[in-house]
């Protein structure tokens, strides 16, 4: 039977997981062969007392005490053992170990936001160093979201006025993925990230390096890539498709109409107030719900993806 | 009691067919109002809930935003309501001793207070909004520091705002019994609506009488 | 059944005038300071007191059948239970703060 | 009765009177006509028109379903686009709470069979019962409203700030659901007077039908949990209205609060939705088994006792919401006591069916497709209790599949079993047994296959209100996708049926199950004022071992006074001769 839980389950890739998997797997097997009991019950009885004539006689059998305590005092010991495994499973996930390393989190509808201690941010890539507990601080910018990876087991609400937290050690470098899991509107389901779990030395070299990995490349390579990176891409188009927002497609140096109507030429400076200021002038028919770049783009970023964009006609 | 089988009849015609006598619909319909009055004390209960999550937070918020609260016109309210309280069971009483006009008399007294409190309140709010302490964001009032005081005042108009709401209604409902005490509906036999309609206005007082108190009075 | 108990008209004016009297130590008490949180405190009780003689001796619950009785009070536990649980929550809730 | 009870109890002379068979006078046809329809006072009536309104709203949740599942069936756009699938998903989750589950058993058959297994005319304030199902409409008219004006995409459950600031129609939804809560409570306060008040002679709180008290415990839960979700939404209004700012963080406010009342009234609303749904299970599984009910009073209090716990448990829906650990260490322990209870009632009914003499009638067939679906329903709530195992699976299928269990393998059967058990007292005819059955068994398969692989998926991390999704879930999706059509053709194949039985079933006798139970003591379809004789109740209602002629005992001087439920014992009996 524990095959089944196995098939149910993710891969555990965090130490916390097997916790967890344990309860699961034995509250899946209690439940299994309990059910299994009661259908052989229903369909034992179904069968032996099937009424044979219309005068059957069946015999007065009000109550029995001992049997209705039996089967109230079984179960609740079976849920007592489940409550104190499930409450010690759940302390393990709430206290992080003093040493965990940090990251914190912001989310935007539809992006995850992970700053490192040294400044650098990363949009929907998670990089954290394996088998060391990491500590995620979370707030959200907007409405409230969840953080999800399966295949850690952890889940926590992200909310605009607070902080959360949660923490994971994982058990070996590897992918996995995070959710949003509280609705969080239109594109709830595109608020996907992934989790790039490094040995040590490779995420110290990773950390060093991100910030400035693209400074050299070609600027439209490089805008092509910010704009895959910092998930502009969920609600922008480059093909003329209409999504969230508008699209990128013959963007450059248009005349557009805003909510307000004042025409508008998408030039350098109204691209630029777009990204940092994103709700500062909203084009007709669209809604004032990009979250803002400020911080996150740099200004040699956003000159590379003004150049992306003036390639899209 | 000597009265001829033709009165008796009459006296009857309240009665409803799936009930077995006057006692049991009357029993009934004060149980379905203590019922329904359950049903008030926790919707009020959301709001007093609300306010007690708030206040344990933000203690200063309360103490200096109910300062803004005039306590005097408050105090005055609330002696107002327990007067009113006082009429609707003078007027119970009248009806249960088949005293109609007594009845008519005391239902118009409680009209009047009734009336007074929510005058007095209309005051109470004009002096805020004057202010530019209006509900939720169109609050524009800057005498107050605390960065919270935006949601004291919500608070205090949905609670206000609730109870006031139950006045109007209550005062709705006596106009109805005074038109059917004056079409001589009621005698010590039946005066259901009249009890029913006591045991709301009572409890509109006793929320009232929580309120004061929390609002008002905090300093 | 008693639930047509009538009540004198003087029983009636002596529970208005305490009621009226306990307002007044309601907003006498606020005039000598009391500290926070016992001012709470203070002000709650006199008013449950109020609100109990309302529904005892107006709402003639003193007289009435106990069911009803058991109906008010359920009113009140269930509102307790609303406030007291969330309470839980609400002033043991414990934020981290990020480290940069 | 006790003897210490003799002395208190009052004697009657009882008369036998066996019900009318096929009565040319009933309450189907009596009062004639549309308007007297709309008019009507008559429980019964009013239950019909719940009847037909709840299905209407059935149909039409079930028709957004079959549109989510189509759409689900690839992991990209299949044919509606994310905005349109987050309405719809809101108005399913919404039309079959507020509209079809809360009043289907209380408002629709606990309408039509509450007074008549009281042994009374009517519900105390008929009246307010008519005016209960007119708030009812007014409710979704104002939901309609919403609908045609933008719908709503926060999901069934308008968390904030998200329904703080969408741009849908969040106002409308929200006043329809302010004003249907008033129908619920409505109903609540009849039924609690009723049962107290207008009880027949004899009739005893120890003889009380278990549906009686199951319909006893969900008032009590409507009574003291709809008016939180009435200030709720109020608040919830205001503050899209003006922006009060007690829920919506970004005016100061706090979302979790929010989400403490919500489910302060919407946790207890399951309960609301699947206790009725005992009450129907006990006397279905009492009359198929022709048995005296095992431990009445065991499921009599257990209903209550669910009732009064699933009101302390409503942070389990917020365990990972950001409440303090102390308040979901007490919720999840909460959590477990509610168990218990269900637990009783599950061994209580199978202890019924033992030695009994079981007639798998299809009243009795969903009733045992309840038992194995709400027990794994009941299983999987275990499961999401425990605080480790919820945080990997909240907010995922897995919850989406417990849910369904609960409610449509619990709540639907049980409804079913009780639609079909009262069929012929409803309308006087039967319905074609062999199609019936065939119809539960296709309806019990599909529904496997629609949630079973719903487990699977939430707990490899499938989150749900996903409009797209990863490719590795397609499979399931699928899968589930085809239960979903089997489901439909179900409820086809049942409208056929039971449409055929409206107009050209075989005609019921009055008591067509040989049942104990009141309202089974009086004709088919029952009488325009339930009871032409007040009726004396000597015997429980699953006392089979006692004479079908004792059941059938009516006053014999007409119209003495009684109080409620007062004690009686038999002066003299007399047979009538019918």
């Amino acid at each position: 039977m524990n095959r089944l839980s196995e098939y149910m389950l993710p891969p555990a890739k965090s130490v916390t997981a097997e916790t967890t998997d344990a309860l699961f797997t034995f509250i899946n097997n209690t439940s299994l062969i309990l059910l299994a009991g009661i259908t052989v019950a229903i369909i034992y009885f179904s069968w032996k007392y099937r009424r044979r004539s219309d005068d059957d006689v069946t015999p007065v059998i009000s109550h029995n005490n001992k049997l209705e305590i039996t089967w109230s005092v079984i179960p609740l010991i079976l849920v007592l053992i489940v409550f104190s495994w499930g409450f010690s499973g759940y302390m393990d996930l709430r206290t992080a170990p003093d040493d965990a390393y940090e990251v914190k989190v912001i989310a935007k509808s539809w992006l995850w936001e992970f700053h490192y201690e040294n400044g650098y941010v990363s949009v929907n890539e998670l990089h954290v160093p394996a088998e060391r507990p990491v500590k995620l601080v979370m707030r959200s910018d907007d409405v409230l979201h969840s953080f999800y990876v399966p295949d850690y087991r952890v889940k926590m609400d992200v909310l605009p006025n607070r902080y959360t937290s949660l923490w994971f050690q994982t058990n070996e470098p590897g992918e996995s993925i995070i959710h949003c899991t509280e609705y969080c509107g239109r594109n709830h389901s595109n608020m996907n990230a992934t989790v790039f779990a490094h040995s040590q030395e490779d995420f110290e070299t990773w950390l060093e390096t991100a910030a400035s990995a693209d400074d050299d490349m070609d600027p439209v390579e490089r805008g092509e890539m910010l704009i895959t990176r910092n998930a502009c891409d969920t609600c922008h188009s480059a093909d003329g498709t209409r999504l969230v927002g508008p699209t990128f497609e013959g963007l450059w140096m248009s005349e557009r109409e805003m909510e307000d109507g004042e025409i508008v030429t998408a030039d350098e400076n109204y691209i630029r107030e777009s990204i940092l200021d994103p709700n500062a002038r909203i084009t007709a028919g669209y809604d004032p719900v990009m979250p803002s770049y400020q911080g996150s783009l740099s200004d040699s970023q956003i000159d590379a993806i003004i150049e992306y964009l003036k390639t899209l006609q | 009691m000597a009265q001829t089988s033709a009165e008796l009849e009459e006296r009857l015609d309240h009665l409803q067919h799936h009930f077995v006598d006057s006692d049991q619909q009357f029993d009934s319909s004060k149980m379905g109002m203590w019922v329904f009055l359950v049903t008030e004390i926790l919707t009020f209960g959301g709001l007093f809930a609300a306010y007690i999550v708030y206040r344990s937070w933000y203690p200063e918020l309360y103490l200096e935003a109910s300062t803004e609260l005039n306590a005097f016109w408050g105090t005055v309210n609330t002696a107002v309501l327990i007067g009113s309280s006082l009429t609707v069971a003078m007027a119970i009483r009248s009806a249960q001793l088949n005293q109609i006009k007594g009845l008519i008399i005391n239902l118009w007294i409680t009209i009047g207070l009734a009336v007074t409190f929510m005058v007095i309140k209309y005051f109470e709010y004009a002096e805020k909004f004057e202010k530019g302490i209006l509900p939720g964001r169109y609050y524009s009032y800057d005498g107050l520091e605390h960065e919270k005081a935006n949601i004291f005042f919500s608070i205090y108009y949905m609670m206000t705002g609730l109870h006031g709401l139950h006045v109007i209604i209550g005062i709705g409902l006596m106009l109805w019994l005074v038109k059917k005490a004056k079409q001589k509906v009621f005698h010590s036999g039946y005066y259901t609506p009249v009890e029913i309609t006591g045991l709301f206005w009572h409890l509109v007082d006793v929320i009232w009488i929580f309120l004061f108190p929390l609002l008002y009075l905090i300093d | 059944m008693s639930g047509h108990h009538v009540s004198s008209a003087k029983f009636l004016w002596g529970i208005a005038i305490a009621l009226f009297f306990l307002t007044f130590i309601t907003v006498a008490v606020t005039w000598i300071t009391i500290p926070e949180p016992w001012n709470v405190v203070v002000a709650v009780a006199i008013a449950a007191v109020k609100a109990l003689i309302v529904v005892l001796f107006f709402m003639n619950l003193w007289w009435d059948e106990k069911f009803n009785t058991l109906l008010f009070i359920m009113g009140v536990v269930f509102f307790l239970l609303l406030i007291g649980i969330t309470l839980l929550d609400t002033l043991y809730r414990v934020d981290p703060v990020p480290s940069f | 009765m006790a003897t210490t009870d003799q002395n208190k109890t009052k004697k009657v002379q009882v008369r036998r009177f066996k019900p009318e068979e096929n009565p040319e006078k009933h309450y189907l046809n009596q009062e004639k006509g549309l308007w007297a329809w709309l008019t009507t006072v008559d429980h019964k009536k009013i239950g019909l028109m719940y009847l037909a309104s709840i299905a209407f709203f059935f149909f039409i949740g079930g028709v957004l379903a079959l549109l989510l599942r189509t759409e689900l069936l690839t992991p990209a756009q299949t044919f509606i686009d994310a905005d349109v699938y987050n309405q719809v998903f809101t108005l399913h989750g919404a039309i079959m709470i507020f509209f079809f589950l809360v009043p289907s058993v209380p408002a629709a058959l606990g309408n039509f069979i509450l007074p008549l297994q009281l042994g009374c005319k009517d519900v105390a304030f008929p009246r307010i019962n008519l005016a209960s199902f007119y708030i009812y409409v007014i409710g979704a008219i104002f939901t309609f409203i919403s609908i045609t004006t933008g719908a709503v995409d926060t999901g069934w459950t308008f968390y904030t700030p998200y329904s703080a600031t969408t741009g849908t129609s969040v106002l409308m939804m929200t006043l329809g659901i302010f004003i249907l809560g008033f129908s619920s409570i409505l109903t609540g306060v009849n039924f609690i007077t009723t049962i107290h008040k207008l009880r027949a002679p004899g009739l005893t709180w120890n003889k009380l039908p278990l549906n009686m008290w199951a319909l006893y415990a969900t008032s009590i839960i409507q009574v003291l949990a709809t008016p939180v979700l009435a200030i709720t939404v109020l608040l919830l209004a205001m503050e899209r209205l003006l922006g009060i700012g007690i829920f919506d963080p970004n005016l100061g406010g706090d979302p979790v609060l929010y989400q403490h009342f919500f489910w302060f009234y919407s946790h207890p609303a399951v309960y609301i939705m699947i206790v009725p749904g005992f009450g129907i299970i006990s006397e279905v599984i009492s009359t198929f088994s022709r048995k005296i009910i095992f431990g009445y009073w065991a499921i009599a209090l257990s209903s209550l006792a669910i009732a009064f716990i699933g009101f302390l448990v409503w942070g389990h829906h917020m365990f990972t919401a950001g409440q303090s650990s102390l308040a979901n260490m007490v919720f999840s322990f909460l959590t477990f006591l509610v168990g218990i209870p269900t637990g009783i009632k599950i061994f209580n009914w199978l202890a019924t069916m033992y030695k009994g003499s079981i007639d798998m009638k299809t009243p009795m067939l969903y009733a045992m497709i309840f038992l194995f679906l709400f027990t794994i329903g009941g299983f999987t709530g275990i499961m999401l209790g425990a605080l480790a195992v919820d945080i990997h699976l909240h907010d995922t299928y897995y919850v989406v599949a417990h849910f369904h269990y609960v409610m449509m393998g619990g709540m639907v059967m049980a409804f079913l079993a009780g639609l079909h058990y009262w069929w012929p007292k409803m309308f006087g005819k039967m319905y074609n047994e062999f199609w019936a059955k065939v119809t539960a068994v296709v309806l019990f398969i599909g529904f496997n296959m629609t949630f079973l692989p719903q487990f699977v998926m939430g707990s490899q991390g499938m989150p749900r209100r996903y409009f797209n999704y990863i490719d590795q879930f397609q499979g399931f999706h699928q899968f589930s996708t085809i239960g979903s059509y089997i489901i439909g053709v179900a409820f086809l194949m049942m409208f056929a049926y039971m449409m055929h039985s409206l107009f050209k079933g075989k005609k019921a006798p009055a008591n067509p199950w040989g049942s104990r139970a009141l309202e089974w003591q009086v004709s088919s379809p029952a009488p325009l004022h339930n009871f032409d004789h007040t009726p004396v109740i000597i015997h429980g209602p699953y006392d089979y071992h006692q004479p079908m002629s004792e059941f059938q005992l009516g006053i014999a001087t007409s119209h003495n006074g009684h109080h409620a439920g007062e004690p009686v014992t038999v002066e003299k009996s007399v047979t009538d001769k019918v």
